[in-house]
């Protein structure tokens, strides 16, 4: 059923009883052209886009637990197209379009809000960093714009300005960047993808790839062995895992990152705002809550939970740079499952093995990714060649030397 | 023409917190100290630790396998420098820190509540006993811990860090109106 | 494993104190060795939902690099190790 | 006394009132209140607005569960948004405030939703906002913001302070009710270190609102018994007003202690809240269990409370929910209250059962209504008649509030928060937490144990089996005997049929069983999906009283058992702390420790104005009267250093000691260039790549003896290479014979720069450091006139005739006021990190702004340093890579604009003339730039494609975010003295 004005009110005065489930809860079948592994964001929009924009009928999503139920519905939902590498603002600017057309495209109101992002600058080696960055977005054709200490201060008043350890000097704003609601957008894709005929099939484990002679025919899952002629890898943290049933090796390490939500407020922070002296990003969703994290707590970890050191730090990072926050309570805390690339930027690519692709590798950078992942994903699977702007994100990349190290802090994935 | 050079203490400035007061919990600082860093060469470690445990009027801290703290209130740096030499011949290398750390003595009935304001480990006398010193993060900052008496504990820190060390200090004994002054053993 | 980790030569301490490498199992190779090799001793990474060697080093303590051998699901530790004489016992 | 406060009974100090204020109002409560049961006292039911449809909500519960009764305390920067009503603990001159309502509380714009509800229902943002589509950030969203949220931050400076704090404890019992101080006694008489906390200002939980009496004694001085003798012990610690909010690994319990919360005059000295990192060996979770709420039609009109809550009103604080109260149970607790309130005077209309023939008792002359159920409430902002159904037959019951009693949802949020899933129990009807190790163990309500015996029994025996477990010898004597306990026994009831009004689940966002059934209906059946597209569970109070609920409600609509179901996940923290609390000490100018240099003192003396560098402060430039700005007093100091003389403080600058037969061996395998023949006295610049080949750190090298090396580090990877070394020393080659420690805080060092140093230099040391006797890069201990043994090499980053001394720390600042002495008939002036930055862009020197992490030794034109015979070195392997050796890798090199008058800045990228801005395009970037005294214009460093082939070739300097585009000769990066004519004078 499709969402209009018109099917609210009728609905509403019907006592909301008609509204049609958002997506079957299909059988698998014995066969499909295109299995995608992992129903998150990625997995989700990926079978969209093979759907919709590679005309493919035949696909399925096979998800071990329940849609979104992995980091796109364990983020703090930032979307953002300024980054340094030619490697990657290509990438991140073709997914900020998709972000701007979603709503339409999906008939799902995902909430993009494009409140503005501004990176905080400390010092002067930072401030020239940010405007190297700034003229990369542009070289993109991405407006970014440097904000002195005056024009910040004008702008968010309630910055440590005074009595900073590290004094804020100014920040680098990309007006189009912002937040959506994480949930709705797995949600959005799973009911679009549904409707163009995908596969959405929840609680089915993949527990092993099956190949002939070198060649990837299906995959054995908690429901039984389903057939078909490519098989996707959208598996996030759990890459490896996955990777491994087809002798994969892989760069990549599973971290987790903790994300936090405070109680409900009134709206008294607009933009997302991101801490130059450590790693502390924030943001306050339409509900009310200040959505904020920082860096990954540091160990290899499947776990979805994190430490009390890190949460300690993150608090002090925030205080530090928002005094105001200091008698804010904070509600709860998560932990998500990140698959840390050895150069922080993600994998879109062939493998080794022939049907078999690979996407991962996003470190804790997917949420914003999403739409582009999915089409760039779903664009080599359908053609088996790589989208333009995800060309340089290549599996063999490392062993190559072409690293897109936008930290430029090396092979050590904690470090990014 | 020949120059003489006097030495400056990192705290200088900021002693006596208040003059002539002295609360039951109470910061003392040695204006000076000869301190050196002991280092034993590979598989000579026991040697110059049973070496170290033998020599007198020194104090030793573990910092780590094989490697030491050592104070000493009577003697110069030369001469801290010069003894150890004669001591550890061939079986540890000594590096010269009397200038590179400060040194902290706090003492009084609330000494364990204020350090547990900053460090993690359990300071039951029954768990950190007397005699016990090791390398410990206080706050933010990474000190070497000894127990010197029931309630008397040292803490030792980078010349660096001696400023913030203090400002933490003042701090956590806040509660307990904790006074601070130089040794009046100089 | 989080929260506390026993240092052998220290005994327990905060997390705080520590800060991490990463894979431990991990040997560097001969100079003569492999493209392949050394591509994979920088690169790739087993990544086990499990048991797991990984290098931590008490920096807030006593400087040494520590194999901490524990579990990437349940946090669990099944021991600490001082990285020098297991990489000697190792033949190194 | 006030309207609902009762003639006599509490806990309460009715000889001290307490003035306070709520929405303007100065009313009076007693110590030992609670803001709600001073609220409820003074007629206040009407304490908030809910979130969606902001309808008028009144207290529900007495604890920390609370949903509706949030509010405001204090004003401006210390006010406290969405502090629970009932857990605050009432002081004098307390000023609290309703919130989400506008104009006021009694009547609220907002509830015009209310009248939309049919359009609100669960999901419907993401159905629609959709058009046009700029409305929904246009138009939509602003509305929305604005009607969403709870309380007000007001974002200003906290005025107050917090702590951290660790705890070591053999056990921590967590709850100080009847089975937490049973384990507390048990394990403390056994000489175990025991912590107990409980998040209430009043230890003794339940036992406080308990008439039943224990071993003779009534139950609150049952508790006061327990209290004094856990006092008089000193291995026992009792934290009240702390609550423990989480469980982490390793047995480490995060807890919040309100230290000065609750005084109107808190002291400077002490923090307003502590954080404490408890380290228990072993734990009990002994926090009771929450009365479930029943799910009917209107069940959301003030007035009505949880039953349980009524008793702890009435018995605690003498406080009566209401003047004629309704009770609606589905089990015994509900009688149970019903006999207290009875007993305290209160009229009890009548007992609404849905169960059939049960056999618990009423109080005398009180109204029984078996199997019916209420499926309406009358009122507005306090209920006034319950609609009850009993066999298809209607009637309205007068009162004036609702007790309801849904059974019991043990108490096991902390215990599951490390990933455990919690069990359904088909006996007990509930959820109970697994089994999670012998660290941390469940006991009492908690563990579904409700008799007031059982609680007491089962904290007793699992406190004396850990004891035991922990090696004390724990002696359990024999319980009290307990009389009057009630049975509390109840027969699920997830919601009442014919509801003729909205029946909530979740009071505070607005959600009810009709959003629920439609999750259900649209595919969002899984309980995670049910939450998050309903938003149940998702407020404040983190379900706790409708997290089960929702379950139970999924379960019924499937016809399947909320084993299926589940529940969604628990996770810290237990229930809000606030940012400050968690923050501790480490905020503003403490967020980081200052490290500060020997030399700082001397600096300020000579008007340094300071920058911070890592954890660091440094001279940036050395103001003088009359000079307007940065540029001016830099551009003196560089051209005074290039013509006379200039002293640079570079103490902070990492110092490695470096002692062993095999130093050399280590060196020579840590850096990329060789070090393995560098002589005694000789220093050698050095250059330190990561396992891929790109440069991590630099610095110079010197020989003090065959077997003592001493490195010098960048500022900022001092800490970094020291790690480094101790990884490849302990971790790759454990087999060399190396041993090094930093010597960084034990030196003073200085930079003597000018074609005047050696003079200034020579004034102060004995040692003859002419060009002959100490050559460019010569290193070695000298002696000062006076004595002092110090550290001299002659190394240069300004490119002039330039020297290092290092002198013990202390003596730093002496020296360098001699220096200054000495210096001064040759015009010397102190210099700082700005200076020094030209002076280095002059000469082509870089820093990390040009190794960003991202270079290669080549790429800097450092592709001669790197050792082809070396068997082995960090890096040298993965230096081969295709990528790292490209030909069209951007390589360094020089630029100074056509039009000398042209700026150019750091971060401009770089295009081909004529060539479109694209990615494509790019050609490169500025990494430093700067303006040249010396030379008169401005000059940059930068990389650029294929650079070194392109020296004399005009490239545009771009820079969009200035708005300029300059024209640039590209050319060698060496500006000043490339023969190093002046570096080796």
């Amino acid at each position: 059923m499709r969402y209009s004005a018109f099917s609210i009110v009728k609905n509403a005065l019907t006592g909301n009883v008609n509204w049609k489930p958002a997506w079957r809860q299909p059988e698998p079948k014995p066969f499909y052209d295109v299995i995608i592994v992992g129903g998150g964001g990625h997995g989700l929009a990926t079978a969209y886009y093979l759907a919709r924009e590679f005309g493919l009928k035949n696909i399925a999503v096979l998800e071990k637990g329940y849609l979104g139920s992995g980091n796109v519905g364990r983020n703090t939902t930032i979307v953002r197209s300024n980054y340094l590498l030619p490697g990657n603002e290509p990438f991140y600017e073709f997914s900020m379009k998709l972000w701007e057309g979603m709503e339409q495209d999906l008939n799902y109101n995902a909430m993009l809000s494009q409140r503005g992002i501004i990176n905080l600058y400390h010092n002067d080696g930072q401030r020239d960093a940010y405007i190297r960055r700034g003229n990369a977005m542009w070289m993109e054709g991405v407006p970014a714009e440097l904000l002195d200490r005056t024009a910040l201060k004008k702008m968010l008043p309630f910055l440590n300005f005074d009595h900073a350890r590290f004094p804020i000097m100014g920040g680098l704003l990309q007006k189009r960047g912002g937040t959506a609601r994480h949930d709705a957008v797995a949600w959005g894709y799973a009911r679009a993808a549904d409707r163009l005929g995908v596969d959405l099939i929840q609680n089915c484990e993949v527990t092993g790839i099956r190949r002939d002679n070198g060649v990837v025919t299906g995959v054995e899952t908690s429901k039984g062995f389903i057939g078909c002629g490519k098989l996707g890898l959208a598996a996030a943290g759990n890459t490896s895992r996955v990777g491994e049933m087809a002798d994969l090796k892989l760069p990549i390490e599973s971290h987790v990152l903790q994300a936090f939500v405070t109680e409900g407020l009134k709206p008294a922070i607009k933009h997302v705002i991101t801490y130059g002296a450590g790693h502390f990003y924030i943001s306050q969703s339409d509900k009310g809550g200040l959505v904020f994290g920082a860096e990954i707590d540091g160990y290899n970890s499947y776990a979805q939970r994190g430490n009390l050191a890190t949460v300690e730090h993150v608090m002090e990072e925030g205080v530090t740079m928002i005094p105001g926050l200091s008698r804010v309570r904070v509600l709860r805390s998560w932990g998500g499952v990140m698959d840390m690339s050895m150069d922080g930027s993600p994998i879109i690519s062939h493998t080794p093995i022939d049907n078999l692709y690979l996407n991962c590798g996003w470190c804790y950078g997917g949420f914003k990714a999403t739409p582009a992942s999915g089409w760039c994903f779903a664009h080599l699977i359908a053609k088996n060649e790589t989208h333009p702007v995800a060309r340089f994100l290549r599996l063999d990349r490392f062993e190559r030397g072409y690293p897109i190290d936008e930290h430029g802090a090396g092979p050590q994935p904690n470090l990014h | 023409m020949t120059r003489t050079y006097i030495s400056r203490h990192p705290l200088e400035d900021l002693l006596p917190l208040e003059p002539g007061i002295r609360a039951v919990d109470h910061l003392d600082i040695p204006r000076a100290m000869a301190i050196a860093a002991v280092m034993a060469m590979d598989g000579e470690e026991a040697a110059v630790a049973a070496g170290l445990a033998a020599s007198g009027d020194v104090q030793v801290r573990f910092t780590g396998p094989g490697e030491w703290l050592i104070l000493s209130q009577s003697e110069t740096p030369e001469e801290l420098h010069r003894n150890l030499s004669l001591l550890l011949a061939e079986t540890a290398y000594i590096v010269d820190q009397s200038d590179g750390r400060i040194v902290f003595r706090l003492s009084g009935p609330n000494v364990r509540r204020i350090l547990a304001k900053g460090i993690a480990s359990d300071l039951h006398p029954a768990v950190f006993e007397i005699g016990t010193s090791s390398n410990v993060l206080c706050g933010h900052i990474s000190v070497n811990l000894a127990r010197t008496g029931e309630n008397e504990f040292e803490l030792i820190v980078m010349r660096s860090f001696a400023v913030a060390l203090f400002n933490d200090l003042r701090v956590m004994g806040r509660e307990f109106d904790l006074s601070a002054d130089f040794s009046a053993q100089g | 494993m989080a929260s506390l980790i026993h240092c052998p030569h220290c005994g327990v301490r905060p997390k705080e104190e520590f800060s991490i490498r990463g894979d431990a199992s991990l040997v560097r190779p001969d100079p003569e060795a492999s493209d392949e090799a050394w591509n994979d001793y920088v690169h790739i990474r087993s990544n086990p939902r499990g048991r797991y060697r990984e290098h931590w080093q008490h920096a807030a303590g006593c400087r040494r690099w520590l194999v901490v051998e524990r579990d990437t699901f349940t946090h669990e530790v099944f021991s600490v190790a001082d990285a020098a004489s297991a990489a000697r016992e190792a033949g190194r | 006394m006030t309207a609902y406060r009762l003639a006599s009974g509490g806990l309460i100090d009715r000889r001290a009132p307490l003035d306070f204020r709520f929405d303007g109002r100065n009313l009076t409560g007693f110590a030992g209140d609670t803001l709600a049961s001073a609220l409820l006292a003074n007629d206040q039911l009407l304490v908030g607005r809910s979130f969606k449809y902001h309808r008028p909500r009144g207290i529900v519960t007495a604890g920390a569960s609370e949903p509706n009764a949030l509010v405001t305390i204090g004003k401006g920067a210390g006010s406290d948004p969405n502090t629970k009503a009932t857990v605050a603990e009432l002081y004098f001159g307390l000023d609290a405030r309703s919130q989400n309502r506008f104009p006021s509380l009694k009547y609220d714009f907002g509830a015009l939703n209310g009248l939309l509800s049919p359009f609100l229902g669960a999901g419907f943002y993401y159905k629609t906002f959709m058009w046009p589509a700029a409305f929904w950030e246009k138009v939509y969203e602003p509305i929305i913001r604005k009607a969403a949220g709870l309380g007000r931050a007001v974002l200003e400076r906290d005025p107050q302070a917090y702590e951290k704090c660790w705890a070591h404890c053999d056990l921590l019992v967590i709850g100080a009710g009847p089975t937490g101080l049973m384990a507390a006694l048990v394990a403390g008489r056994a000489g175990v270190r025991v912590i107990l906390a409980d998040e209430d200002f009043r230890l003794g939980g339940s036992l406080l609102a308990e008439t039943a009496h224990i071993g003779g004694v009534s139950a609150p001085d049952f508790a006061e018994m327990a209290l004094a003798e856990l006092r008089s012990l000193p291995n026992v610690t009792m934290m009240p007003r702390t609550t423990v909010f989480g469980w982490y690994d390793d047995n480490v319990f995060g807890a919040v202690e309100r230290v000065q919360k609750h005084v109107a005059a808190p002291q400077e000295k002490l923090p307003v809240e502590r954080l404490w990192r408890i380290v228990a060996k072993r734990a009990i979770l002994a926090a009771g269990a929450e009365e479930r709420p029943l799910v009917f039609g209107g069940n959301d009109r003030p007035g009505v409370m949880m039953a349980g809550a009524m008793r702890t009103y009435a018995n605690r604080f003498g406080v009566a929910a209401g003047k004629s109260v309704a009770i609606f149970t589905n089990g015994s607790a509900g009688y149970r209250t019903a006999a207290v309130l009875a007993a305290r005077g209160i009229e009890v209309t009548a007992i609404i059962d849905s169960r059939t023939d049960v056999s618990d008792v009423a109080p005398d002359g009180v109204r029984v209504i078996q199997s019916a159920c209420v499926i309406d409430t009358k009122g507005h902002k306090r209920v006034s008649g319950a609609v009850v159904e009993r066999c298809g037959f209607e009637q309205t019951i007068a009162c004036d509030a609702i007790g309801m009693s849904g059974g019991w949802n043990p108490a096991i949020h902390l215990a599951c928060q490390r990933g455990a899933k919690a069990v359904w129990s088909e006996e007990l009807k509930t959820f109970l937490a697994p089994d999670v190790g012998n660290g941390f163990v469940v006991a009492g309500a908690a563990a579904g144990r409700y008799t007031l015996a059982g609680c007491l029994k089962d904290g007793a025996e699992k406190a004396a089996a850990i004891a035991a477990d922990l090696g004390f010898s724990a002696a359990v004597q024999a319980q009290p005997a307990v009389d009057g306990e009630a049975d509390p026994s109840f027969t699920a009831l997830w919601y009442s049929p014919g509801a003729k009004a909205k029946a909530f689940v979740d009071f505070q966002n607005d959600v009810h069983v009709k959003d629920i059934g439609l999750a259900l209906r649209e595919g969002f059946g899984h309980v995670e999906h049910a939450k998050r597209y309903t938003t149940n569970g998702m407020a404040t109070d983190q379900g706790k009283l409708s997290g089960i609920n929702a379950t139970g409600l999924l379960a019924a609509m499937q016809g399947i058992s909320p084993a299926d179901v589940g529940t969604t996940t628990f996770r810290p923290f237990y229930t809000p702390v606030a940012f400050g609390a968690l923050a501790g000490t480490a905020r503003d100018e403490q967020a980081a420790p200052v490290r500060k240099s020997p030399l700082y003192g001397w600096a300020q003396r000579h008007g340094a104005v300071f920058v911070d560098s890592g954890l660091w402060f440094r001279p940036a430039y050395f103001a003088q009267s009359g000079e307007k700005d940065w540029r001016e007093s830099t551009d003196r100091e560089v051209l005074n250093i290039r013509e006379n003389v200039g002293l640079c403080d570079v103490s902070t600058l990492g110092k490695i000691e470096i002692f062993g037969p095999d130093a050399a061996e280590f060196l020579n395998r840590l850096y990329c260039n060789p070090f393995l023949k560098l002589p005694v006295g000789k220093a050698r610049y050095g250059l330190m790549l990561r396992e891929d080949g790109m440069v991590y750190d630099d610095g110079t090298t010197s020989r003090l003896s065959p077997g003592h090396f001493v490195m010098t580090t960048t500022t900022a990877l001092a800490g970094g290479v020291m790690s480094h070394m101790e990884y490849c020393a302990q971790v790759l080659w454990p087999e060399l014979k190396a041993r090094f420690c930093s010597s960084t805080d034990q030196w003073a060092q200085m930079a003597i720069a000018g074609p005047k140093a050696r003079l200034v230099v020579q004034a102060l040391v004995e040692d003859d450091i002419s060009g002959a006797a100490f050559p460019f890069l010569a290193a070695g201990i000298v002696t000062l006139k006076g004595g002092i043994k110090a550290r001299l090499f002659r190394i240069s980053f300004s490119g002039e005739l330039a020297y290092e001394l290092a002198v013990p720390a202390g003596l730093g600042e002496a020296v360098a006021d001699a220096i200054m002495e000495e210096g001064r008939a040759h015009g010397i002036c102190p210099y700082g990190l700005e200076a020094l930055n030209v002076l280095r862009i002059e000469k082509g020197h870089v820093t990390h702004a040009e190794f960003d992490g991202r270079v290669t030794p080549d790429d800097a034109g450092f592709g001669r340093m790197v050792s082809a015979q070396k068997p082995d070195f960090i890096g040298k392997r993965l230096s081969t890579r295709y990528g790292l050796t490209a030909a069209d890798r951007m390589q360094m090199v020089g630029l100074k604009p056509v039009e000398p008058d042209q700026h150019i800045r750091a971060g401009a990228h770089l295009l081909r003339e004529g060539a479109k801005p694209s990615t494509l395009n790019d050609q490169g970037y500025v990494s430093s730039a700067c303006f040249s005294p010396t030379l008169g214009h401005g000059i940059a460093l930068a990389f650029l494609k294929s650079g070194r082939e392109r020296y004399g070739e005009r490239i545009v300097v771009w820079d969009k975010l200035a708005g300029t585009e300059v024209v640039a000769e590209v050319s060698s990066p060496v500006f000043v003295d490339p023969g190093n004519t002046k570096l080796n004078a």
